[in-house]
């Protein structure tokens, strides 16, 4: 039973940040329509901005966030106008050249980090890295729970902006109607970039809050990449309570995975499940949401 | 034995029917006009045959062979060609390759492909622009190459989706007269258009269709004096 | 108070309209009457700057809308009501009249003017919670109309309200279009529908093949053969 | 359109064959050097760099190979074994070096040996530490450090002597040096009766190992062996003690377990965790300590047993330079044979034993933290402080 | 109709290069060049031609590559019967794969193939008793000299253009791009769309396996990390064909021949000439530029990748004449 509670308890805190990292690419993914491949190496920016301004300024991670997610909410809005948005108008044969060039970006990310920062593993180490708290025998890992409340607060507050705030709205109206939008006033070329930069911002968040219990090398986004589109699909893609199930779906089956059929099986179970939800459940989990 | 019917298709699309409880028939030879308002589901119908959208209920027969259920590509095979309202060309194929990938359907070696695509595209009156890249012709060109190539398929039956919309009187009078001719080529045509003048002048039969159900069938004269089709046209209490 | 002037449109080498001018004067309801594909929803595109005419000019109490982005066509009084309804699907009936009223005047009288048309439109306020993409078509159409009034528009373009409505909503529909004129606000609106609009509007123009062939009061039309011939090709 | 878009591609490619074949300068002998300077491995890469660069220069200093300097020609491999190949294709035929050295990955590794095989130029492996790579009866290369197999070797007898354990679970990373070192651990204990309870691998890089962790805990072994780089190895010590998961030794088969960043990254859980090692600046090899502190001074980072490995090849290499009859490959590789030199890493001679060939046979060691410092526990002759056994639970550290 | 002389004084060239070009070190270059011209065109006839775009090419050459080194370790059989069985074996797997994917459309297909990538590189790291895992299987090179591999290589590499070529002119090659511009359109023509991709599929998966299997051949050494990588070998198929030329012939060729030469430039500062400014100069910071411009050759991919999308998307190949004409006349933009 303790297995089983201990396995839930990991799943569940996973789950939390994924659904962290998977909100942002779905925000992107539902007004854009361009699934980002570069989500995980905006996390990592963010991550590098954490630990330079921990280790030179010695910034606690956690206020490093006031930090991170305006600098990648900067950066999302830059690639969206400079690099994104032109595409709309460039004729290819393949129309899949946005999702190509997200792939650039993400080479082109993770080599300017490797430039300044080398292939070295980075950390950052606070007093609460690696203390833990007990309930009824089932131990909590202080930093992640403390990630998780951070990624519950976020994501409550992008849905109360969403929901509740004009230009919120206005991001769910370009998303569901782009040209009506724009007949509602809605500038959809500026809800496109604001939209780049608040998933860019909250990747930023998830980034920040792992870093206190994880590592930091250039390389890492492209798993987080991965894991990102996983939730996105999962979620159903463009819908943001989606994206929390499939977060949370995605760090218990992997939590699961790894306790009852193997942790080398961890990522496997994810890409298993990602493969059944696109073949089986077309809309993702979204169709049992209604939202 | 009706060459080909159409019996009591339905189709819902999420709650909505769309299509609800549709018959008709069509002689081997005619040209049968579907007119309705805008969004009476007259493109949906052409899908249901097409095999583009799934039956809901019903059923329809091809030369006495049930086709419904049948995908895309296997009524095609079976002798019923299309053209799309919104056309779709071969953007970046030429006028010629775009005709030669259909005629591949019933003419194997390659040679054999061509001759019929060239044969064809005269037939058509394209020759003109036989090597043009398609993205590049004028809409009426490109209107007419949807016909080429759903000719070259060489079918029995032909559904003629709005070929008229959008082009001038001068390309009109040239697009009544290439339906005669594919007519007269002893091809079957079902035709849907929003032109009256188009359709009044070559239909032999025409069957109006209002939300999805079928309102009134007959000879191009009886359909537009029939006061349930003025209705759907012009309002409830419209004096015709 | 509406003056278009001159337009050709065309889409890459289509040409959809040729040489388009009309005019819309404060208080009026004018319909713009022709058969599919003849360039109506075409016209209010572009009137909404939508789509961008190569030659011609769309002036609006004394502004140029051709030269102004899409986006702030609605700051300038004019509501464009698309073909389609084209609500929000996904977000409740409130949520798509709130965001009907973005431009900063209809903020600041967002609460005044939901409460004027929850009287006007009782039945949504019953639905207010709803996602729009759950309503009827009828209730779809109404909520797209009150979603174009929330910026409180001097002039209004629907655009083929009664598009796949059973006769009695159109009907209804109808009544609500007149019901907003009464209330102030200039109608421009595209029918498929000849008598209805006839019969409420103060002058009409036909579109055929993309040219207007006949304008006139709603009443000389009523008895013009020609809009039989457009029509129905007799 | 298309005949002189060929026409372009025949004039780069003849212009950049011309400016290869233009650069080649005479001067000292030449060594060629390939190892990842980018990439994933880069780190290391950087390190055995830095380490060579050091050796020579103090080589060079010292009069050099019978009055010539020697130079290291230093190519990236980028961690990619067709690179690898590239860079070594390129040492050899236009370079002419007359041995080569590094060797990091062990993929690239094998993929490079290959070549120097064929072309009959000696090579000596610093690291690539897969079994195979001496076991393929290659003549021209040599290994100075120990296949990944026998890096336990000191932990087999603490282990039959002192813990007597009588079950264990293995975990490991799934990459080659994880995979093999925990099957021919596996091995080892099935031999002396120690009880494999589970065996598991996971891919590098994993946020959770809790769910790992609880099960081996649930499974209650004698002792964890792990293989892992250091930031999984600090994870897995940081959860295995959020768990309060208590076996009698945790276990470290060298690699993550051995570095600094490890101890900062576990914190206090890094304590008493024992590894297995190659080297450390403690052990009574001449020069080992001085070249730890030189490192330190001129790098500004710490050194560890992949960077002695590379200091010692430089060693070596020139040792067998000066011995060769003539400066060509083959009696480079001749003199390389005959090695036996004491170096800063130990002593090194290559030696043919069991499917290994021309492999240098080295003592490994087993290592503590202790108060954050790795402290050499056994054999006990080489011990900087007696063991800490057994070893207190988590709530007593 | 006169054959085009250009492919023709291409092949001559191409033969009788490693008899002018002896150094082994371009040779070797050139040999992966030549399989890279395998993947890329392989890639090309399902993503450029058929309009799947995949990004999951190191299935097929991961599963190429096994093929070879398994017949090999396991069954004690030449790793060169790899190259046909790979090139089978990587169909076999192409139909579960296409059964799979052909449900989706565009990104959904691009993204299905990468996770079935990943899927297939879990698998041979985790089933370690037959593939080894991570310890990576050894096949023993059977040449010494570099020209026996080179003229495999060029054979594999002449055999995937020719079978692009034909195919392409075939009907197979008319139903191939016809599903690429509309697949609605294709249908309605009579063509089963679901046969034709996975058709196309095939043959990619193919001449996919083959360039693996070659690969197993003459580097001797694989692991899943290698050849099943998303990328070294997935993402830099796609290099190679965008930057060629999405759906042309010779596309591959460039792509690959610039991707190489690409990163070795950058590798080795521009073939040592940064080195040899360097040291001529006696400048000391050329030795700072060195290191930084040899640690660039991934950033040149990703920035090469940005600008090729933006500028040329149709690739060098397919822009060519856009690249001539702002040649040309560079003062007038080239649209």
């Amino acid at each position: 039973m303790d297995v089983f509670l201990q396995t839930l308890v990991a799943g569940v805190l996973k789950g939390g940040l994924y659904a962290l990292i998977g909100l942002g690419m779905t925000l992107i993914m539902g007004v854009m329509g361009i699934i980002n491949l570069a989500h995980g190496q905006f996390m990592m920016v963010a991550m590098y901005i954490t630990y330079v301004l921990f280790h030179f300024f010695g910034l606690d991670p956690y206020t490093t966030l006031i930090i991170s997610m305006p600098s990648l909410f900067l950066l999302g809005v830059l690639i969206q106008k400079y690099l994104l948005n032109p595409l709309m108008k460039v004729e290819s044969i393949l129309p899949e050249n946005q999702v190509l060039m997200t792939v650039g970006i993400a080479m082109v990310l993770t080599e300017i980090a490797r430039f300044i920062f080398s292939s070295n593993y980075l950390s950052v180490r606070t007093s609460y890295s690696s203390s833990a708290f007990y309930l009824g025998g089932i131990s909590f890992s202080v930093a992640l729970t403390v990630a998780f409340g951070f990624a519950c607060f976020l994501t409550l507050s992008l849905f109360w902006f969403l929901i509740k705030t004009d230009l919120g709205r206005s991001i769910r109206a370009v998303s569901q109607d782009a040209e009506a939008a724009e007949l509602m006033g809605i500038d959809s070329g500026r809800i496109k970039v604001v939209t780049m930069g608040i998933g860019a911002g909250l990747v930023a968040a998830a980034g920040t809050l792992l870093l206190p219990i994880y590592y930091l090398f250039p390389d890492i986004g492209g798993p987080f990449t991965r894991k990102a589109f996983i939730i996105t699909i999962l979620g159903g893609l463009g819908s943001t309570v989606g994206a929390i199930f499939g977060g949370l779906t995605l760090g218990l089956a992997e939590s699961f995975g790894a306790t009852y059929i193997g942790m080398d099986f961890e990522d496997l179970v994810g890409l298993v499940i990602f493969l059944l939800v696109l073949l089986f459940v077309p809309g993702g989990f979204k169709r049992f949401t209604k939202v | 034995m009706a060459f080909f019917k159409v019996q009591g298709i339905v189709k819902f699309f999420g709650g909505l029917a769309a299509v609800n409880g549709v018959s008709f028939e069509v002689k081997e030879g005619e040209i049968c006009g579907l007119i309705g308002p805008n969004g009476s589901g007259k493109t949906t119908i052409f899908n249901l045959i097409n095999g583009y959208f799934p039956l809901t209920k019903g059923e329809i027969q091809f030369q006495d062979e049930k086709i419904s259920g049948l995908k895309t590509h296997q009524i095609c095979q079976r002798g019923v060609g299309r053209t799309f309202q919104v056309v779709k060309p071969l953007k970046r194929m030429t006028v010629l390759d775009n005709v030669i990938a259909s005629a591949f359907l019933r003419h194997h070696p390659r040679s054999d492909a061509i001759k019929l695509a060239e044969e064809t595209i005269e037939f058509c009156g394209l020759t003109h622009y036989k090597d043009k890249i398609a993205k590049s012709l004028p809409i009426a060109s490109r209107k007419r190459l949807e016909i080429t190539r759903a000719l070259a398929t060489q079918p029995k039956l032909i559904l003629l989706d709005e070929t008229a919309a959008g082009l001038n009187p001068h390309e009109l009078e040239e697009a009544i007269a290439l339906i005669k001719k594919i007519r007269d080529s002893g091809i079957t045509i079902i035709i849907v258009e929003h032109i009256m003048k188009v359709i009044m002048t070559i239909s032999d039969h025409i069957v109006a269709i209002n939300h999805g159900m079928v309102i009134a069938k007959g000879s191009p004269t009886e359909v537009v004096s029939n006061p349930e089709v003025i209705k759907a046209y012009f309002g409830e209490d419209y004096r015709a | 108070m509406l003056k278009v002037e001159g337009l050709n449109v065309s889409y890459g080498d289509l040409q959809v309209l040729w040489d388009v001018s009309f005019e819309v004067k404060e208080g009026e309801i004018v319909v713009l009457l022709g058969a599919n594909g003849a360039g109506k929803s075409t016209t209010l595109k572009t009137v909404s700057s939508l789509v961008k005419p190569t030659t011609g000019s769309v002036e609006f109490l004394g502004a140029r809308l051709d030269r102004v982005p899409s986006h702030k066509v609605i700051n300038h009084g004019l509501a464009h009501v698309p073909e389609g309804r084209r609500l929000f699907p996904e977000m409740t009936v409130e949520e798509n009249l709130i965001v009907g009223s973005l431009t900063r005047e209809a903020k600041a009288k967002r609460k005044t003017t939901l409460e004027w048309l929850y009287d006007i439109f009782p039945r949504l306020k019953e639905r207010i919670k709803q996602p729009a993409g759950t309503l009827s078509g009828g209730e779809q159409q109404m909520v797209a109309i009150a979603r174009g009034l929330m910026s409180l528009p001097k002039l209004i373009m629907f655009d083929e309200p009664s598009l796949g409505l059973a006769p009695i909503m159109v009907t209804e529909i109808f009544k609500v279009v007149e019901m907003v004129n009464r209330e102030g606000v200039t109608v421009l609106l595209v029918e498929q529908n000849v008598h209805h609009t006839l019969a409420m509007c103060n002058r009409a123009y036909v579109l055929e093949n993309g040219r207007i062939t006949l304008s006139g009061t709603g009443e000389e039309f009523l008895n013009n053969d020609h809009i039989k011939e457009a029509y129905l090709g007799i | 359109m298309r005949i002189s878009s060929f026409r372009l591609l025949a004039i780069v490619s003849s212009l950049l064959i011309s400016i290869g074949l233009s650069y080649a300068a005479e001067g000292p002998i030449k060594v060629g050097v390939v190892l990842p300077l980018t990439g994933e491995q880069a780190k290391f890469g950087e390190i055995e760099k830095n380490s060579l660069v050091m050796g020579l220069e103090e080589i060079n200093k010292a009069g050099g190979v019978n009055g010539r300097q020697i130079e290291l020609l230093i190519e990236d491999d980028t961690g990619k074994p067709d690179v690898g190949r590239s860079a070594v294709e390129k040492l050899i035929s236009q370079d002419k070096v007359v041995a080569l050295t590094g060797g990091y990955s062990s993929s690239v590794t094998y993929a490079v040996c290959a070549v120097a095989q064929q072309h009959k130029t000696p090579f000596l492996v610093s690291t690539g530490s897969s079994d195979k790579i001496t076991e393929q009866g290659w003549n021209f290369v040599f290994r100075i450090a120990p296949p990944v197999s026998e890096y336990p070797k000191a932990l087999n007898s603490f282990l039959s002597e002192i813990v007597k354990p009588q079950s264990v679970a293995i975990l490991y990373e799934n990459t080659l040096f994880g995979q093999s070192g925990a099957k021919e651990f596996a091995e080892q204990c099935e031999k002396s009766g120690i009880k494999v309870l589970i065996k598991e691998g996971y891919e590098a890089g994993a946020v959770d190992f809790k769910p790992l962790l609880i099960k081996v805990k649930a499974a209650k072994p004698d002792f964890v062996y792990m293989v892992s780089y250091v930031m999984d190895a600090a994870l897995l010590m940081r959860q295995s003690k959020e768990l309060n998961f208590n076996p009698k030794l945790f276990v470290g088969g060298g690699a993550g377990f051995t570095l600094p960043e490890f101890a900062k990254n576990a914190g206090n859980a890094a304590e008493y965790v024992f590894s297995a090692d190659l080297w450390s600046p403690q052990l009574p090899y001449p020069g080992a300590k001085e070249y730890f502190e030189n490192y330190k001074k001129r790098y500004g980072g710490p050194t560890e047993y992949h960077g002695a490995e590379a200091y010692g090849c430089v060693y070596v290499v020139a040792d067998a330079l000066k011995r060769a009859k003539e400066l060509t490959p083959a009696a480079v590789r001749d003199a390389m044979a005959a090695t036996d030199l004491m170096t800063a890493f130990g002593p090194v001679k290559f030696v043919s034993y069991g499917k290994k060939k021309q492999q240098n046979a080295l003592p490994t060691y087993l290592v503590q933290w202790q108060k954050g410092i790795l402290e050499t526990v056994w054999p006990k002759n080489v011990a900087t402080k007696p063991y800490v056994y057994p070893v207190p639970e988590w709530s007593g550290r | 109709m006169k054959r085009p002389s250009g492919p023709f004084l291409l092949l001559v060239l191409l033969l009788i290069l490693p008899l002018i070009l002896r150094d082994a070190y371009y040779q070797h270059l050139m040999i992966l060049v030549l399989m890279w011209v395998a993947i890329g065109s392989g890639w090309n006839l399902i993503s450029g031609y058929t309009g799947q775009v995949l990004f999951g090419a190191a299935a097929f050459f991961g599963f190429g590559a096994y093929t070879a080194a398994l017949l090999s370790s396991k069954l004690g059989i030449s790793a060169w019967w790899g190259l046909p069985l790979g090139g089978i074996l990587s169909v076999a797997i192409a139909f579960p794969f296409g059964w799979i994917c052909f449900r989706l459309r565009g990104p959904y297909f691009a993204l299905a193939t990468l996770a079935l990538n990943e899927i297939f590189r879990h698998i041979a790291t985790i089933w370690e008793s037959l593939t080894d895992g991570m310890i990576g299987i050894l096949v023993m090179q059977t040449f010494i000299s570099k020209l026996p591999y080179y003229y495999v290589a060029l054979a594999i590499a002449i055999f995937s253009i020719v079978t692009v070529d034909l195919v392409m002119r075939s009907r197979w090659g008319y139903y191939f791009v016809s599903i690429r511009e509309d697949q609605d359109a294709a249908e309605s023509m009579g063509i089963d769309t679901l046969h034709y991709k996975m058709l196309s599929l095939c043959i990619s998966a193919f001449l996919i396996g083959i360039a693996g299997a070659l690969y197993t051949n003459y580097m001797g050494f694989i692991d899943p990390k290698v050849v099943f990588s998303l990328h070294e070998i997935s993402i830099m198929a796609i290099l190679v064909g965008i930057v060629g030329g999405v759906g042309t012939i010779y596309g591959p060729l460039v792509g690959a021949f610039i991707m190489v030469a690409v990163q070795e430039i950058f590798r080795t500062g521009g073939f040592g000439i940064l080195h040899f400014i360097g040291q001529s100069t006696g400048w000391p910071f050329m030795s700072g530029i060195i290191k930084y411009v040899s640690e660039a050759h991934v950033l040149s991919f990703g920035i090469l990748v940005i600008v090729v999308i933006l500028f040329l998307p149709n690739g060098i190949v397919g822009d060519w004449s856009l690249i001539r004409k702002s040649l040309v006349n560079s003062k007038k933009p080239a649209v």
